[in-house]
C-alpha cells in the first residue's frame, strides 16, 4: 500500500469513468430493445468504480464515495424490483404481471409486431425492473470488491 | 467458413483451459483465466448469445480478474503442491 | 454548481452520440431525449468530482475541441503511419537498439501530460515508462537510438518526432 | 464439418475442472477448478440451444426470424451471476483462512483443529 | 495414497461417461423446443419487448431472477460479515 | 464500387498490421520491445479493420438511408477510441510494472530510469 | 460482400493464436499480459467484424464492452507485479 499508479493512469481513469458509467446506463435503460439489460449494464457500472479503486489510493477514493451509499444503492435496488413485483397484487393481477404493457402510459406504447427498429417507450414493467436489477448489482458488485480491498489492509495491520 | 471460426477459438478455449492447470504461478494462472474469458464470449458471440456474452465480457474482463489478484495478494502466489 | 453542469452536458451529448439514428427529431426520437437528460443529471451528481477534479475549464473552449479533432485527423495520423512502418521494419529485419532516456516534456497541467505520453506511446517507436512527479519529465524507452546519441543527459520534447511537432499542438490544445 | 465438437470441448473443460478440484492441493487453484467447471457448464447450457441457421432471439433489425432457443440463454444469464457471486464469497474465505493458518495447503488446513 | 486412486478412479469413470454423452448429443439440432417457440412467436406481443430473452428473464420466469437477486444478497452480506470482524487485542469489535 | 476497393485495402492494411505486431511480439527479446511491437501495430491494424466497416455502413448508408448504419458507424468510432486509449494507457502501466519489478531491458545501451532512481 | 468480412474475421482469428504461442511460452509474468493485451485487442477487431457479417449490428455493444473494460484488468495485473496492490 505504498504510492498508486502514475500520473497519467489516474488522468485517463477520470476521463474514462464518465464514459463507462454513460455506456452502462445505456445498456441498463437498452435492455428491451438491444441486448444487454439490467445485470450486465449494472456490471458495467460496477466495474467503472472498481477502475477507481484500482487508479487511486482507497483513502481517495472512500473520500468521493461512502460505503454506506453502495449498501444503500443494493437495498434499494432489491425493495424496488420486489415492490415493481408487489404492486401487481393490490390492482388485481398475479405477482409478477406485466400490468404495464400496452396501457399507453410510462412504458406502455404499444409495440408492432415482427422486426421493428424498437422504441423505448415499449415494454411494461420490464425497463423498471432493468433499472431496478441495475442499480442493486452496481452496489453489490463495487461493495464486494470494496470490502476485499479493505481486507488486504486489516490482513496487514492484524499481524 | 464461420465453422473454421468457430473450430479455432474451441481449440483456443481448450489450449487455455489446459494452461490454467498447468500453471504453477498463480498470476499467470489468473492472467490465462483472462484470456479464457475472452475466448469464451467470442465462443458465446458465435452462437448467437449476445446477452451472454456481455455478461461473460463485463465480469471476466473486470471483476474477476480483480477479486483473483486480491486473493492472490493477500495469501501467496506460488502454488503449493 | 459548475462540474455538476459540465459533467451532466457532456455525458448527455456522449448518450445522445449512442443513439442516434433513433427518431425524428433531427436522428433522435423524444423519448431518447428525455432518457438523455434524466442521465446526464444522474452522472453528474455520481461524476462531478472526478471529471472536473482538476478544476480548470479552459478545454470547453470550442476553439480547442475543434482543433483536438483536427489535430486526430491530421498530424496524429501521419506519426502514426509513419511509427507502424518503422515499427515493421524493426520486426522484419530484428535490427534493434533499445535504450530509456529522460525527456523534459515541458506541460504544466496533468491533462497536457497524459495526451503527450499517450501520443508518445502510440507514435514514433518509443514508449513512455514512467513520469517524474515533481518535474513532470518523462522516461520513455526508445526502440531504435543511433549511435552517441546515449551520451546526452535529457532530450527536449521536440526532438523525437520527425515530421510534425506534436508538443506544439498539444500545447495549443490542452493549456 | 464440425459435428460434436463444441460438447467435445464442453466435456474436456469439465474434466479439467474435475482434475483440479480432485488432486490439486492448493486453495485457490481448486477455486480456480471450481470456476472451469461453471464455465464449462455454461458453455454446455448454450451450446444446447443452438440451431443452425438461426439468429439470437431479438426483434430488433434481424435479418431473418428463424431464432434460437432463449431460455437457456436466460438460465445462462443467472448461472453467471450466481457464479460471481459464490467466487467472491469463497476466495474472502480463503483469505480469512490464511490469515488464521498462515497456509492455503488443504492437508494443512484439514491438520489443524481450531 | 488410498484418496489419489479413488479421485483418479472416479475421474476416469466420470470422463468415460462425459465423452460418450458429449458425442452422442446432436449439435445444433434440438428436439424439445415446444417452449420456446412458444416464447419467440408471443413474447412480443404478451410483454411488448424486443429482446426475448430479457422478456423470459424478467416476465416470463422472474422468480428465477429473484432468486439470483437474493443469491447477490446473500454473497454480499457474507462477504461484508468476514471482512467486518477484526481482531485487535482479544475480543473481536466492529468496525 | 469505389467503396469496395476502399474497403478492401483498408481491410488488407489492417491485417497485414496485425500479423505484423503479433509477429514481433514472437520475435523481440524483452517485454518493452515486445509492448512497442503489440501496442503499436496492433492498435493500428485494429483501426484500419474497423475504419473498414465504417466505410462499409457509410456506403451503405448513402445507398438505402436506413438510420440503422448511422448507429454501426457511431458504435464502431467510439470503440476505436476506446481501444486507442485503453491500449496506450494500458501498455504505459505495463512497462512502469516490469521496470518496478526489477525486470530490466535485456539488451539496451542506456538507461536512465534506473539511473534516476525512481 | 460480406464474404470480405468473413475472410478478414477468419484471418483475425488465426492470428489470435500467435498471441497464445505467446502466452504459453512467455518466461516472465509481463510478457504473459502483453500477450493477454493482444488478444484483447484483435478480441475487438474481430467481434466487430463478425457483426457485421452475421447482419445484426446491434452486436457491436459488446465490442465497446470488452475495449472499454479490459482495461481494468490489466491495471490490476500491472498494480501487482509493481507491489503496489
Amino acid at each position: 500500500m505504498s504510492d498508486s499508479l502514475s500520473k497519467i493512469i489516474r488522468t485517463t481513469a477520470d476521463v474514462m469513468f464518465l464514459f463507462i458509467t454513460v455506456f452502462g446506463f445505456y445498456i441498463v435503460l437498452h435492455g428491451h430493445l438491444t441486448p444487454g439489460g439490467g445485470f450486465q449494464g449494472g456490471a458495467v457500472i460496477a466495474t467503472g468504480f472498481i477502475l477507481l479503486i484500482v487508479a487511486y489510493k482507497l483513502e481517495d477514493f472512500l473520500g468521493w464515495f461512502q460505503k454506506r451509499t453502495f449498501q444503500n444503492c443494493e437495498m434499494s435496488g432489491l425493495v424496488l424490483f420486489i415492490g415493481t413485483a408487489l404492486a401487481a397484487i393490490p390492482l388485481g393481477y398475479l405477482f409478477f404481471m406485466n400490468f404495464l404493457n400496452g396501457t399507453g402510459g410510462l412504458f406502455g406504447q404499444a409495440v408492432p409486431f415482427g422486426i421493428n427498429p424498437g422504441f423505448l417507450n415499449t415494454a411494461g414493467t420490464i425497463p423498471i425492473m432493468n433499472i431496478a436489477v441495475g442499480i442493486e448489482v452496481l452496489g453489490g458488485l463495487s461493495i464486494i470488491i470494496l470490502y476485499m480491498t479493505t481486507g488486504i489492509r486489516s490482513h496487514e495491520e492484524g499481524e | 467458413m464461420i465453422e473454421i471460426i468457430h473450430i479455432l477459438v474451441l481449440i483456443g478455449i481448450l489450449i487455455t483451459a489446459a494452461l490454467i492447470v498447468w500453471q504453477k504461478n498463480l498470476v499467470a494462472a489468473a492472467v490465462t483465466f483472462a484470456a479464457f474469458s475472452f475466448l469464451l464470449s467470442i465462443e458465446f458471440y458465435i452462437l448467437q448469445a449476445p446477452d451472454v456474452a456481455i455478461a461473460e465480457a463485463a465480469v471476466g474482463a473486470g471483476i474477476s480478474t480483480a477479486i483473483y489478484l486480491i486473493a492472490i495478494r493477500a495469501t501467496h502466489d506460488q502454488e503449493v503442491t | 454548481m459548475i462540474p455538476f453542469i459540465v459533467t451532466a452536458f457532456v455525458a448527455f451529448l456522449f448518450y445522445l452520440v449512442l443513439v442516434v439514428g433513433s427518431g425524428s427529431v433531427l436522428f433522435w426520437s423524444w423519448e431518447e431525449i428525455i432518457a438523455g437528460v434524466i442521465i446526464g443529471l444522474v452522472t453528474g451528481v455520481i461524476a462531478r468530482k472526478i471529471f472536473c477534479r482538476s478544476e480548470n475549464y479552459r478545454m470547453l473552449h470550442p476553439v480547442r475541441l475543434i482543433s483536438i479533432l483536427i489535430y486526430i485527423c491530421g498530424p496524429f495520423l501521419v506519426e502514426l503511419t509513419k511509427a507502424n512502418l518503422d515499427v515493421a521494419y524493426r520486426v522484419i529485419t530484428g535490427n534493434v537498439r533499445p535504450g530509456i532516456i529522460r525527456l523534459h516534456s515541458g506541460m504544466k497541467s496533468d491533462l497536457a501530460l497524459t495526451m503527450l505520453a499517450h501520443s508518445i506511446t502510440l507514435t514514433p517507436g518509443t514508449l513512455s515508462v514512467d513520469v517524474d512527479g515533481k518535474n513532470h519529465d518523462l522516461f520513455i524507452h526508445v526502440i531504435h537510438l543511433d549511435e552517441g546519441v546515449e551520451k546526452k543527459e535529457a532530450f527536449e520534447a521536440g526532438e523525437i518526432f520527425s515530421y510534425m511537432n506534436i508538443p506544439a499542438w498539444i500545447r495549443r490544445i490542452a493549456e | 464439418m464440425i459435428d460434436n465438437l463444441p460438447f467435445l470441448v464442453v466435456a474436456i473443460t469439465i474434466l479439467l475442472g474435475l482434475y483440479t478440484l480432485l488432486l490439486k492441493k492448493d486453495l485457490i487453484k481448486i477455486i480456480m477448478g471450481i470456476s472451469l467447471i461453471e464455465s464449462g457448464v455454461n458453455l454446455f447450457l448454450i451450446t444446447l440451444g443452438y440451431r443452425w441457421d438461426s439468429i439470437a432471439p431479438i426483434f430488433t433489425g434481424a435479418p431473418s426470424l428463424a431464432m434460437v432457443m432463449p431460455t437457456v440463454q436466460a438460465l445462462t444469464l443467472t448461472s453467471i451471476v450466481i457464479g460471481v457471486a459464490t467466487l467472491a464469497l469463497l476466495l474472502s474465505m480463503v483469505m480469512i483462512i490464511y490469515r488464521y493458518y498462515r497456509t492455503t495447503d488443504v492437508r494443512e488446513v484439514s491438520k489443524l483443529q481450531g | 495414497m488410498m484418496r489419489t486412486k479413488v479421485a483418479w478412479f472416479t475421474l476416469v469413470v466420470l470422463a468415460g461417461s462425459l465423452l460418450f454423452a458429449a458425442l452422442s448429443i446432436p449439435f445444433g439440432d434440438p428436439a424439445m423446443s415446444d417452449m420456446d417457440d412458444y416464447f419467440i412467436a408471443h413474447g412480443q406481443e404478451q410483454t411488448g419487448a424486443n429482446n426475448i430473452v430479457t422478456s423470459i428473464v424478467f416476465d416470463f420466469r422472474a422468480f428465477d431472477t429473484l432468486g439470483e437477486a437474493c443469491v447477490l444478497f446473500t454473497a454480499v452480506f457474507g462477504v461484508s460479515v468476514l471482512f467486518r470482524l477484526r481482531k485487535k487485542g482479544e475480543d473481536y469489535e466492529y468496525e | 464500387m469505389i467503396a469496395d476497393t476502399i474497403i478492401f485495402i483498408f481491410l488488407i492494411i489492417g491485417l497485414l498490421f496485425n500479423a505484423l505486431g503479433v509477429l514481433g511480439l514472437l520475435r523481440f527479446p524483452d517485454v518493452y520491445t515486445r509492448l512497442h511491437a503489440s501496442t503499436k501495430a496492433t492498435t493500428f491494424g485494429s483501426i484500419f479493420l474497423c475504419l473498414g466497416v465504417v466505410v462499409f455502413a457509410i456506403s451503405q448508408y448513402l445507398g438505402t438511408s436506413d438510420s440503422q448504419y448511422l448507429m454501426v458507424i457511431t458504435h464502431t468510432i467510439i470503440a476505436v477510441f476506446a481501444l486507442a486509449i485503453t491500449n496506450a494507457a494500458g501498455s504505459h502501466a505495463i512497462a512502469r510494472a516490469a521496470h518496478r519489478s526489477g525486470q530490466k531491458p535485456d539488451p539496451v545501451v542506456v538507461d536512465k530510469l534506473t539511473e534516476a532512481g525512481l | 460482400m460480406t464474404d470480405i468480412f468473413m475472410i478478414a474475421a477468419l484471418i483475425t482469428a488465426v492470428i489470435v493464436f500467435g498471441a497464445l504461442v505467446r502466452l504459453i511460452l512467455g518466461p516472465t509474468n509481463p510478457d504473459r499480459v502483453v500477450a493477454v493485451d493482444t488478444i484483447n485487442t484483435l478480441t475487438v477487431a474481430v467481434m466487430i467484424l463478425l457483426g457485421v457479417v452475421y447482419q445484426q449490428y446491434i452486436f457491436i455493444d459488446v465490442a465497446i464492452v470488452y475495449a472499454l473494460l479490459s482495461f481494468v484488468s490489466t491495471l490490476y495485473i500491472a498494480k501487482h507485479i509493481g507491489g503496489e496492490l
